[in-house]
């Protein structure tokens, strides 16, 4: 097919239009091996939906996205840059910790439990980032906070704390802080499962906003109506390893592994 | 309590100006001349031999006035710098103070770590409320209960009594020993205890601060010891110098003057000496 | 009376069968009568306590309120109370840093921290201002240079040595420094230990939130898991400082003797009027540590303002 | 070089592009010279220091290992230890109650609590040490009956007294029993705020999980709240206990002479030398300390099994 | 119908099969009323399950019912006993906090978060209030909580803490917990909405067992299939208060309110 490619720092040749490459991820906890191998790419603009059992690895491959957890061996590029590493002369250099907090500005995160700030109003918790990270201006930073509340359908919260609003609220007030940042990449890990089902629309609904948009965006979800309609990919992952991938709709329709299969019957 | 505040406002004595005596201003050491001062620790919380004054500052009393005296006799400023009982030690030990003035009792143990200059001579006095009610006999206190502030000579002196009373198979004396003296003393003026015994100066300046008759003198005193300048151990030439000028303020009259207005001439003595024989 | 007797109607049981029982709730509530004689006791016996001090001679109250606002006394509230402020402000900057030290994963950092925490909390505050008020007795002179060069020197064959300048500690420390750095630094060890069990307490996944949004190791614990450590720092915090006001009194060891302890028992022993000179310093220390305990009522609210109304629970998650 | 050029394949991005970089990833730690280079300071410091320590004079080694172990001073160590003990635990006993007083909603209760609080942390030690050992003076005998007959008895027209018993204070409370009051009432107000904060700190959710079983609001906090409290109790109640350690020292005004500090400052004052003493004391405490801080790392793994392994996260949910 | 009555204690007259009478229970929170007059009558073996909005009332109402909070207004009775009081001569006294934790003990009550006690393990979880509250030996208890533990499929997990286990695991833990009492009704209050769609099946299998053991359950839910399947009736609660009640079915496929129409269309 002749794709473009470009050539990393590490000299290493990525296909132009991927956002995110996964070579040959692996990663252990002490002796338990989490993730065996994953080889992923997420062109910019995609949206990939992540699906597979409990404790088959879909977390810990997020938090390797952005370096919450750093890899056992593999390479990970996120726009063209290693995650976490610098490599020079063949070897591997940790970055520093502000290098690495530069890195994953770039890349918003929206977890299953929300982790708002208590302690800051909604406004805060929004303008945290963008204020001590970015340098935004409190003014400026304060009215983009408000354009995203209107955009996640909350203009009226904005003095209020996490502890004050329902679960969907929370969720959708992560996603705007998240978006504060205005990341090239959002990662969503279960954003719906803590929710009650009546909430999941309200969080649903932003995420769609939001895919429409061209934002490129990862998502674990068990969501499955939400993949077939807004996912270009679909990715089945079981015991650390991507067992099949594809197009949703083709993957749920008609899975090619007994594996995808067997998990469908149970979830659908 | 008694009403203490009564002879608050007993004028405090005046000290005495003295005359430099350039023959002894030259045994001085050089370097401390030349500052024309000295920094004296001092624990002030013991009257009359030393307390502060009512601004909180001031050091006050006639060992203050005595050691005071002697320095001016040798062209020194005296400084006295109001301090707890271990930083004075300490201090005469690093140079941080070039005398210490507290009314340190001499003792060989202590002669071994410091020079001490002898100037002054206390016995042990005891006291009881007025009339005795206890009948309360030094020589024969067992069963008695004796305050005593802790740590000092009359605290060694009342246990080898009470060791005594045990041996000649009576009842041993209850002691109790407190941080400082006021605070035993007013365990005898409330009746908790039956007497205490302090140094002399000290025994007749509680009589005073806790008012007309309530309490009493018992006996004479005994035991006289000598009170002691403390400088380092290698400060000889400081030490006998501040001796020489002691003995020229007892020699002009200057020392007993002092005594005299503090009303502690029973502890009178001939000769200062540097490390005096016990 | 209520007579709910309508027959339950099959699987859609709940009829509403309303018009009954309309009467709000309010009940007796339960009496408690122990509780009402201990009160009872404690009030009558804290009677006595009052009527004590009021007819008992030993706290001669005149004589205590003439001496309990002289100028020493009223300058040594000011010393007192500066020393306090000061000594905490430093022990909890220096207890953040060795706190966050202690959990930072390092192993050098780690060790520094606990041998300092080991070190201050082990030796008293006592021997600590005497050793500053004194530090002539370790160095009595304090050089900057080359370390060891009485031993190099020589084995090199150089004469002299390696120090550029030296102090003579004596003049280096004021006595009020001294004492301040003494506190301090014994402070600081024990503040260490709060601040750890408060950062402990913070939840992880705050930290994670804050790095995934980009933000530094720094600014982590100075935005997010500090404040929301507040909350578990602030009672025990309270006590240092309360504990601090009256460990001032060590200065009079360094010595600074302006100090209001030191000053009201200077009028004690002056005077043989011991009792009222402490009973004055219990009414001074009562009224600062009644100045500092609001104090502490309000940084508690501010950073706990779920307990005293407007936020409901503790809990972030949905209502429940 | 790794080389994954194989071109994104339409919406099932994710090819498996096997084969390449297997090397685990081993890689060059971000190095932190500042931090040796502070380490090797402190370092070279605290060998100056030990140097100083053995070279000094002024420590006068010989003579301090010669007191150190003598039999007073031996037996002073026990007082201390003793005394700490035991005025923790009454204190923490009294902090618990205090704590759930507070915290109880009982307006009585927390009031009492509260002025309790107030006025032991208002207090200073030292005086509650001489308060207590000379309760003689303030009541020279102590009687059970009823309150103010002096008052009410000859009002009434009736003669003599109410009092049914009176115990002569001189023999009520020994010294040691005098200043172990003093120290526990005052240690209580403090342990009160610590584990005030500790309660505050458990999920209430816990509180409601236990009622809906039935269980009564005594071993709730019993076995429920107190348990999961300690986390945060502990560091605190480990400074507390190790300040009390030194606070022993404030016996010697009840006045209980046989403890530690006083023992050794008395060797000191007998024969001047006084700073081998103080480091003796510092050295005594020191290891007490050390002893103390091994069972509080102890308690708290107890605690906090998470902490160390075994049990991963703080936050009850599940795997995320 | 002619039903047999009971007296109470108090004189009132309730349906001798009814394990839980409402009658008229209102409930205000502040000048917030969240319960506006609720009339429920649950009978013995009834499986009753509360559907409504968010905010509609359904945890406060379950919460009235084991008197974790307090009426403002009517009456609650579970097995002939009023709820955490006393009537004599008219006037209602409160009960005393060791009478209520014994009501208490009666009815069991499973949280939508679970709340198990972190510092005790799985079994300690179990016996806690058997041992403690009920004085049973401790080897008794333990045999109990394991046959427990099989019931809900969990029989190997005794020792682990709830840190280790997966939210299905610590939810049937909490079931367990609750069944040790022996209680005569189990409260659930949304069981299933904090859990992945994976682990739902475990718990709701788990609670189908026990309806068919025939234990009175009331089940605050959004899980239609397993209210239509194992429910013995539905409400549906708007707003605090009944809007409408049924066998399942029925209000499932024909509800008669549009409030409830509305609602079952967003949900379903
Ligand atoms: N910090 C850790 N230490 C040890 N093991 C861990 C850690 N984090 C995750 N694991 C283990 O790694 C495995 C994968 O966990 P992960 O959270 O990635 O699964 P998941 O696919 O997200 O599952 P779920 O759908 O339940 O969230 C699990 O067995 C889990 O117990
Ligand atoms: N302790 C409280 N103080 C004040 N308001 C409360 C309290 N508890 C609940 N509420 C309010 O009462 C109303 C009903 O709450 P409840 O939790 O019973 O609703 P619910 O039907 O269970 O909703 P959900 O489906 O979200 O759990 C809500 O508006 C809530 O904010
Ligand atoms: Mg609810
Ligand atoms: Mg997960």
């Amino acid at each position: 097919m002749g794709e473009q490619v470009i050539e990393t720092a590490e000299g290493a040749e990525l296909p132009a239009d991927a956002l995110v490459v996964a070579d040959n991820v692996h990663k252990s906890f002490g002796r338990l091996e989490v993730l065996k191998g994953i080889d992923l790419q997420v062109r910019r603009g995609e949206v990939m939906c992540i699906i597979g059992p409990s404790g088959s690895g879909k977390s810990t491959f997020l938090r390797c996205v952005n370096h919450l957890e750093k890899l056992s061996a593999g390479r990970l590029w996120v726009n063209g840059e290693l995650m976490g590493y610098r490599q020079k002369r063949g070897r591997l250099y940790e970055l520093r910790d502000n290098e690495i907090a530069a890195q994953r500005s770039d890349i918003g995160m929206v977890f299953q439990r929300f982790n708002l700030f208590p302690h800051l109003s909604v406004v805060g918790n929004i303008i945290e980032a963008p204020v001590q990270v970015k340098k935004v201006p409190r003014a400026e930073a304060t009215a983009k906070a408000l354009e995203l509340l209107e955009r996640v359908g909350l203009p009226d919260k904005a003095d209020a704390y996490p502890d004050q609003l329902s679960g969907g609220q929370q969720q959708r007030v992560a996603i705007a802080r998240a978006l504060a940042m205005e990341p090239a990449l959002m990662l969503f890990d279960e954003p719906t499962s803590a929710l009650d089902p009546e909430l999941v629309g309200e969080v649903l609904d932003v995420m769609r906003d939001l895919a429409r948009g061209g934002m490129t965006m990862v998502v674990v979800t068990h969501e499955m109506g939400f993949a077939r309609e807004v996912g270009d990919s679909l990715v089945f992952m079981d015991d650390g390893l991507v067992v099949e991938s594809g197009v949703p709709s083709e993957v749920l329709s008609s899975p090619r592994h007994e594996r995808t299969r067997a998990f469908l019957s149970k979830v659908l | 309590g008694g009403d203490g505040g009564a002879s608050e406002e007993t004028a405090t004595p005046e000290a005495p100006a003295v005359e430099v005596d350039e023959e002894l201003a030259a045994l001085v050491p050089a370097d401390i001349a030349e500052a024309g001062s000295v920094t004296i620790g001092v624990e002030a919380s013991y009257p009359p031999g030393e307390y502060l004054d009512e601004d909180g500052e001031t050091a006050l009393g006639f060992n203050v006035d005595l050691v005071t005296a002697a320095l001016g006799k040798l062209g020194l400023e005296a400084e006295w710098v109001p301090t707890a009982f271990d930083s004075i030690v300490i201090g005469v030990d690093t140079g941080t103070y070039d005398l210490g003035s507290s009314s340190f009792t001499v003792t060989e143990e202590r002669m071994e770590q410091v020079n001490m200059i002898s100037y002054f001579s206390s016995g042990t006095q005891w006291f009881a409320q007025t009339g005795n009610p206890q009948d309360v006999d030094p020589d024969n206190a067992c069963g008695m209960r004796i305050a005593v502030q802790s740590d000092t000579t009359h605290d060694a002196d009342i246990e080898a009594r009470s060791e005594a009373c045990v041996e000649a198979g009576e009842e041993a004396i209850t002691i109790q020993k407190f941080e400082n003296q006021p605070l035993a003393t007013e365990t005898v003026v409330s009746g908790v205890n039956d007497a205490s015994l302090a140094d002399m100066p000290t025994a007749v300046y509680a009589l005073e601060q806790t008012g007309e008759g309530v309490l009493e003198l018992i006996g004479e005193q005994y035991d006289a010891a000598p009170y002691g300048v403390l400088t380092h151990k290698e400060d000889t030439e400081l030490a006998e110098a501040v001796a020489a000028a002691f003995n020229a303020i007892i020699e002009d009259g200057t020392y007993t003057e002092i005594l005299g207005e503090w009303g502690v001439e029973a502890g009178v003595l001939e000769t200062a000496e540097v490390n005096p024989e016990l | 009376m209520s007579s709910p007797t309508e027959p339950v109607s099959g699987p859609g049981s709940p009829n509403p069968t309303p018009g009954r029982s309309t009467e709000p709730v309010t009940a007796v509530p339960v009496r408690y009568p122990e509780r009402w004689v201990a009160a009872a006791v404690i009030l009558v016996l804290a009677a006595m306590f009052v009527h004590m001090l009021f007819t008992n001679d030993a706290f001669n109250w005149p004589f205590m309120l003439e001496h309990m606002f002289s100028d020493p006394v009223v300058r040594g509230v000011w010393v007192t109370i500066s020393a306090t402020v000061l000594s905490m402000l430093i022990g909890i900057v220096l207890g953040i840093v060795l706190a966050v030290m202690r959990l930072s994963g390092n192993p050098v950092l780690m060790a520094v921290s606990w041998l300092y925490t080991w070190f201050f909390r082990g030796v008293p505050r006592l021997v600590l201002a005497v050793l500053f008020g004194n530090i002539a007795i370790l160095y009595t002179t304090i050089a900057i240079g080359l370390p060891f060069d009485n031993y190099w020197m020589p084995w090199l064959g150089l004469e002299g040595d390696a120090r550029f300048f030296e102090i003579d500690t004596r003049t280096l420390l004021s006595g009020y420094v001294a004492g301040l750095l003494a506190l301090s630094l014994s402070e600081g060890a024990y503040m260490a230990e709060i601040i750890r069990a408060g950062l402990q307490s913070v939840d992880k996944g705050q930290t994670e939130a804050a790095q995934a949004l980009g933000m530094g190791r720094g600014r982590i614990m100075r935005r997010i898991t500090l404040p929301q450590a507040m909350r578990v720092v602030i009672p025990p915090t309270g006590n240092e400082t309360i504990a601090m006001l009256k460990d001032t009194a060590l200065l009079a060891y360094v010595p600074v003797t302006i100090e209001l302890f030191y000053q009201l028992q200077a009028i004690g022993s002056r005077t043989y009027q011991i009792f009222p000179m402490l009973v004055a310093a219990c009414l001074w220390y009562l009224t600062i540590t009644s100045v500092l305990m609001v104090g502490q009522y309000f940084i508690e609210r501010r950073f706990n303002p779920g307990q005293y109304g407007g936020i409901r629970g503790r809990i972030v998650g949905g209502a429940h």
